[in-house]
């Protein structure tokens, strides 16, 4: 793994927020705040996996990197791509072209488009139809495939049109939400095989994810995201034996709690997403939590080569 | 630095447009209750006055003492339409009401009931869709005589089937959803899980589909007796005030066939209002926006 | 596909034999004693026994079942009986009038199409906005107005204060039928077309802004936002495509409130179509006449649910393809 | 006393087989496996055992006799998404009191906190409402548990917390367990036998 921290990371997102209001019944307004105060960067060359429980609103960090959040969503923190700040504006430019996301399943396709012209309208320089011909070839996929639709593609082949989006686009930075949801194992290695490729080729990869296995056998570097923000960023090479490597509390309780570790849990769980309190959010499960850990919310400091969102990490 | 819109955190401070879209709603409720409970109140208080035929007062046009003017007989033309509307309005609650509540019995039984029941149920409201709205009420009016009994039954027996079909495909969806197969297997008997896993999901649909049922059956109704059924000489109703104001169009009384219709719209239109606030207010996802 | 057609013809057969049978019983029942209203006014001068020879003839002593026979053969034979009020056989008359009918009701169904699809679209791209606004508070206005009223008012700025169109009738007054030209018709045609039109407009285009809305918030849209498609472009690649199925099986579904307006529209106008001869075999008790009408109308709307479904079945490649299946068996 | 799945087979409508002369038996205190790739027929046989569906062909067997159709049923199966599983009209105290009224122990191991009772389902996390349903699942009368990616969707935190609290429960009062997962390991740590659904297509 090349030394990977002299190199200026292509996106880095500091303090991000993103809060919801949505009206619950009787039209009473609730505020629901789904990101809090994250901080994360992404390096070309790199695979970075953004690990969490399902549903905890990680998705919602590659929207708002891409600027396709919801319109009742506000934003707030600063996110600098290629050295510039991401504003609405560039991301607009730079949606598709350089900044490609590759969805979760096959019904983010257009089911009543063939399967070839959507992946056509991705591929901007260059004649589109050659460039999207040559993708195919490239990811194993028959002549064939570019006129079948979405609902007749398998689960395989759908994953190999969807990473073929992204990568017709010639983007610098490749975002995968989510991408091996219930597949067979060997469609799961393939599809990370491709992702791993496209680091190689020196783009920059945010994998998104709530499989820890899947993450630790792709990525360089894996940021553990608990309660809306990332607790840890760590080398894949911390993640073994014991977890002793590793800074943060809850990533050491994740990595003891895996059922080929030790299976052993720490009690209580995530808080809820709209009474977050101030301080350090793991406190009240944290075996290392102090008075001062309540009451002041820790910041992400660097720490053996990685980062660490607490007060008493060493 | 992309802080679009910095969020104070702290959900303390009141902000403007949260109490906004709910009083909003709330008034809008409130007034458009109060608009259709005036009318129907109106028919009441404004007696008999304006009805009887004044001779000295033919054919005046809008002005400050009758506001809507007067007709070719001297009757005003304000207590004649606020009575036509409450006709209206009964006849329209007497109709919706009753198919409502077939719509109810049909829609359960068609859906709990057996896989026979189901069919006939689904055959018969096909028959009914497959004839137009307004011919079938013709038939059903001729066949009751032509009288204000025909109208009601014409207008009932054809608005029963589309809330049917929304209730049946309803409860057919909640009937296979996973919390009431495990109730099922948690011990609890069909009719436990009727009462009180799919009665709390089909009150909010049953009434919002009530109140929409009103409009169809008002304007149905006033279509039917414009065309010439249902005429009750002593109590007029809108369609027969207005199909009256058709002589005299061409003599270049306007406002004889303009007002009526318009207040007739505005009834309608509140009960179209009140039924989508009431959808807003019980389900917010669900309303349109 | 055929098993489908066939399918459907045979629903279609119970409906209109359910329709034929549901109506004669409920004539039946009626209190009107068809002799009464046939002989009208001149009740009085009629003794009895011309009253028992009115009826011999029209045979109504015969018992129930026997006359619904004699009644259903002749249908089938498509001798519907002789119409009361025009004194001609039924299937003349509504041969005749269902021309000028089906001209105004498809003219406005087209009309009303088109303008509805093309105002839903724009409110549905421009959701939010003042447009959207401003369209949807004049399509739920127009949605609860009476019809007849509207086509009172279309007379009255139209037809009297600017006499740009003939107040009614199906053809100039008092000119000789050879001699009315093809433009007197259309004259006639277009006040009546331009009020059903103009309610029909509503109902299409909240339908198409509902369903594009719907379509703008799924997940393809969203992942074609993420490839950097906005706007028109975005409307044309996934916007069009996915509203277009829905939004024309539903203008098929829509035959029936079609013929119910047109009925309100020919009343007002005095148009000679169905809709007026239905409204007079109502008033006057004419049977065969009310009877072929009711009959005329399903056979009108079931044509509508069948193209429509076959539209359906044709055009979505899920279901086109469905036949010619791909590997993984089931798609659903 | 063992649950079979005795030569069993079933189809949606008239598609293709899902599964096809399957026999499967689990004892008292048993704890074993399933796995296999997604749309073999893992979810369906879960199912068919707990008395959802009915097999085609062949039949489920509780000791000897079938499956009961009414009253509390031994067999109790929780399934993947808990939000389908909980009526979202409902408050969870009434969602969770729906089988019998667990003890306040099993609540406190399981981490449910009480001003969690009074909570619409919408307002809790997918983690949140699976505690609610493995509680309202270990009743009295309960025999045998049928774990369908039970905690495919959490966090490992919370997958350790539930299946300690669950395995705890099923040694003391000899629960059999089928545990359906993608996640190998899983099925490697806590199952003594575990079966491989050799895909159907």
């Amino acid at each position: 793994m090349k030394h990977q921290e002299a190199i200026t990371p292509l996106l880095e997102v500091s303090d991000l927020s993103i809060s919801f209001t949505q009206y619950t019944g009787g039209l009473r307004q609730k505020t629901i705040r789904a990101i809090v105060n994250l901080s994360v960067n992404v390096k070309p060359g790199e695979v970075l996996a953004i690990v969490g429980a399902s549903g905890s609103g990680k998705s919602l960090l590659a929207h708002a990197i891409i600027g396709i959040l919801p319109g009742n969503a506000s934003v707030a923190g600063k996110m600098v791509y290629a050295g510039e700040p991401l504003t609405p504006a560039r991301q607009a430019a730079l949606r598709g072209r350089e900044i490609a996301l590759v969805p979760q399943s096959v019904n983010f396709l257009n089911p009543l488009m063939r399967v070839g012209a959507q992946v056509r309208s991705s591929a901007l320089n260059g004649n589109d139809a050659a460039v999207q011909r040559e993708i195919f070839t490239r990811y194993h996929l028959a002549a064939g495939t570019e006129q079948l639709f979405p609902f007749q593609l398998s689960g395989g082949m759908a994953r190999r049109v969807l990473v073929a989006t992204a990568a017709a686009g010639g983007a610098q930075l490749i975002i995968a939400d989510e991408p091996t949801p219930g597949l067979h194992p060997a469609i799961v290695r393939e599809t990370l095989a491709h992702l791993r490729e496209l680091s190689t080729a020196g783009r920059a990869v945010m994998l998104i994810t709530h499989d820890i296995i899947a993450a630790l056998e792709t990525a360089d570097r894996i940021a553990v995201f608990y309660a809306g923000a990332t607790v840890e960023t760590a080398p894949v090479t911390d993640f073994r034996s014991e977890g002793e490597l590793l800074r943060h509390p809850y990533s050491k309780a994740l990595w003891q709690a895996l059922p080929q570790n030790g299976f052993r849990p720490v009690p209580g769980c995530q808080p809820s997403l709209d009474d977050l309190s101030c301080g350090c959010l793991f406190a009240p499960r944290c075996p290392m939590a102090s008075p001062h850990c309540l009451t002041a919310e820790p910041a992400l400091r660097s720490l053996r080569g990685g980062e660490a969102k607490c007060h008493h990490a060493a | 630095m992309n802080s679009v819109k910095t969020l104070s955190l702290s959900c303390r401070n009141p902000n403007r447009r949260r109490l906004n879209r709910r009083q909003r709603t709330l008034v809008v409720v409130a007034l458009a209750a109060a608009y259709l409970l005036l009318l129907l109140g109106g028919g009441l208080l404004l007696g008999e006055e304006g009805l009887s035929t004044n001779l000295t007062r033919r054919n005046m046009p809008p002005s400050l003492s009758y506001p809507l003017g007067t007709d070719w007989l001297g009757r005003d033309m304000l207590a004649r339409t606020v009575q036509g509307l409450s006709l209206s309005f009964a006849v329209g609650l007497a109709a919706a009401g009753t198919s409502a509540f077939i719509a109810l019995v049909l829609g359960l039984t068609s859906a709990l009931g057996g896989k026979r029941l189901d069919t006939v149920i689904t055959w018969l409201v096909d028959l009914f869709l497959a004839v137009p709205h307004l011919v079938l009420i013709i038939l059903i009016a001729f066949v009751f005589g032509g009288g204000i009994t025909g109208v009601i039954a014409g207008v009932t027996f054809t608005h029963w089937p589309a809330l049917t079909r929304l209730l049946r495909a309803e409860v057919l969806q909640l009937r296979s959803a996973e919390f009431v197969l495990v109730s099922r297997r948690l011990g609890r008997s069909r009719w436990w899980v009727a009462t009180r896993h799919l009665l709390p999901h089909l009150k909010p649909q049953f009434l919002v589909g009530l109140i929409l049922l009103f409009p169809h059956a008002i304007l149905h109704e006033a279509a039917v007796t414009f065309l010439g059924f249902g005429l009750s000489p002593h109590r007029p109703a809108i369609g027969v005030i207005l199909s009256e104001s058709m002589h005299y169009l061409s003599a270049g009384s306007w406002w004889l066939a303009f007002f009526p219709g318009l207040a007739l719209l505005t009834m309608v239109r509140a009960f179209d209002v009140l039924g989508d606030n009431l959808r807003l207010l019980f389900n917010p996802r669900s309303a349109q926006e | 596909m055929w098993l489908f057609l066939a399918g459907k013809f045979l629903r279609l057969l119970t409906l209109l034999v359910a329709v034929c049978v549901f109506s004669f019983l409920l004539l039946e029942f009626s209190p009107i004693d068809p002799v009464r209203a046939y002989v009208g006014a001149d009740m009085l001068k009629v003794g009895p026994e011309q009253w028992a020879k009115i009826a011999e003839y029209w045979g109504l002593d015969r018992p129930l079942p026997e006359r619904f026979m004699r009644w259903s053969a002749a249908v089938l034979r498509g001798d519907l009986g002789v119409s009361m009020i025009f004194r001609r056989p039924v299937l003349e008359v509504i041969g005749e009038r269902s021309l000028a009918s089906l001209a105004l009701m498809l003219t406005a169904w087209t009309f009303s199409g088109v303008f509805g699809f093309a105002l839903g679209a724009l409110a549905g791209m421009k959701q939010g906005t003042w447009t959207d606004r401003v369209i949807k508070w004049y399509c739920l206005t127009l949605a609860s107005t009476p019809l007849f009223w509207l086509a009172l008012l279309m007379l009255l700025t139209f037809a009297v204060w600017l006499g740009w169109f003939p107040v009614g009738l199906g053809v100039p007054a008092g000119v000789p039928a050879h001699e009315v030209t093809f433009a007197d018709r259309l004259r006639h045609l277009l006040l009546p077309a331009l009020t059903l039109s103009i309610a029909g407009v509503a109902g299409v285009a909240l339908h198409t802004r509902q369903k594009l809305v719907e379509v703008l918030q799924s997940d393809y849209v969203l992942f074609a936002r993420a490839r950097g498609e906005s706007g028109l472009q975005l409307f044309r690649r996934h916007g069009w495509r996915n509203i277009a199925l829905p939004v024309t099986t539903l203008q098929f579904a829509s035959f029936s409130e079609l013929f119910g307006g047109s009925v309100l529209a020919e009343q007002v106008f005095s148009y000679p179509g169905l809709g007026q001869a239905a409204v007079q075999a109502g008033l006057r008790g004419d049977v065969p006449l009310l009877l072929g009408v009711v009959i005329f109308s399903a056979l009108f709307v079931f044509s509508g649910n069948l193209a429509a479904e076959l539209l359906y079945r044709l055009i979505d490649p899920r279901l086109r393809l469905k036949s010619a299946c791909c590997k993984q068996g089931g798609y659903l | 006393m063992p649950l079979e799945a005795n030569n069993i087979s079933f189809r949606y409508r008239t598609d293709h087989w899902i599964l096809r002369h399957l026999n499967l038996a689990i004892l008292p205190g048993e704890i074993v496996g399933l796995t296999g790739p997604s749309g073999c027929g893992k979810t369906t046989l879960a199912r068919l055992l707990a008395g959802y569906a009915r097999p085609e062909a062949g039949r489920v067997l509780l000791d000897g006799q079938a499956l009961p159709t009414s009253g509390y049923c031994p067999v109790q199966l929780v399934s993947q998404h808990p939000e389908q599983a909980v009526n979202p009209r409902w408050l969870l105290r009434d969602t969770l009191h729906e089988g019998y009224v667990p003890d306040e122990a099993l609540l406190l191991e399981l981490g449910i906190k009480n001003e969690w009772l009074k909570r619409w389902p919408n307002e809790l996390s997918a983690g949140e409402l699976q505690r609610f349903c493995v509680a309202r699942a270990l009743g009295p009368g309960t025999r045998f548990l049928l774990a369908d990616e039970m905690t495919t969707m959490l966090d490992a935190v919370t997958q350790a917390q539930i299946w300690q609290v669950v395995l705890k429960a099923a040694g003391e009062r000899r629960i059999g367990i089928l545990v359906t997962s993608h996640d190998e390991q899983l099925i490697k740590r806590i199952s003594h036998k575990s079966i491989n659904l050799a895909p159907c297509l």
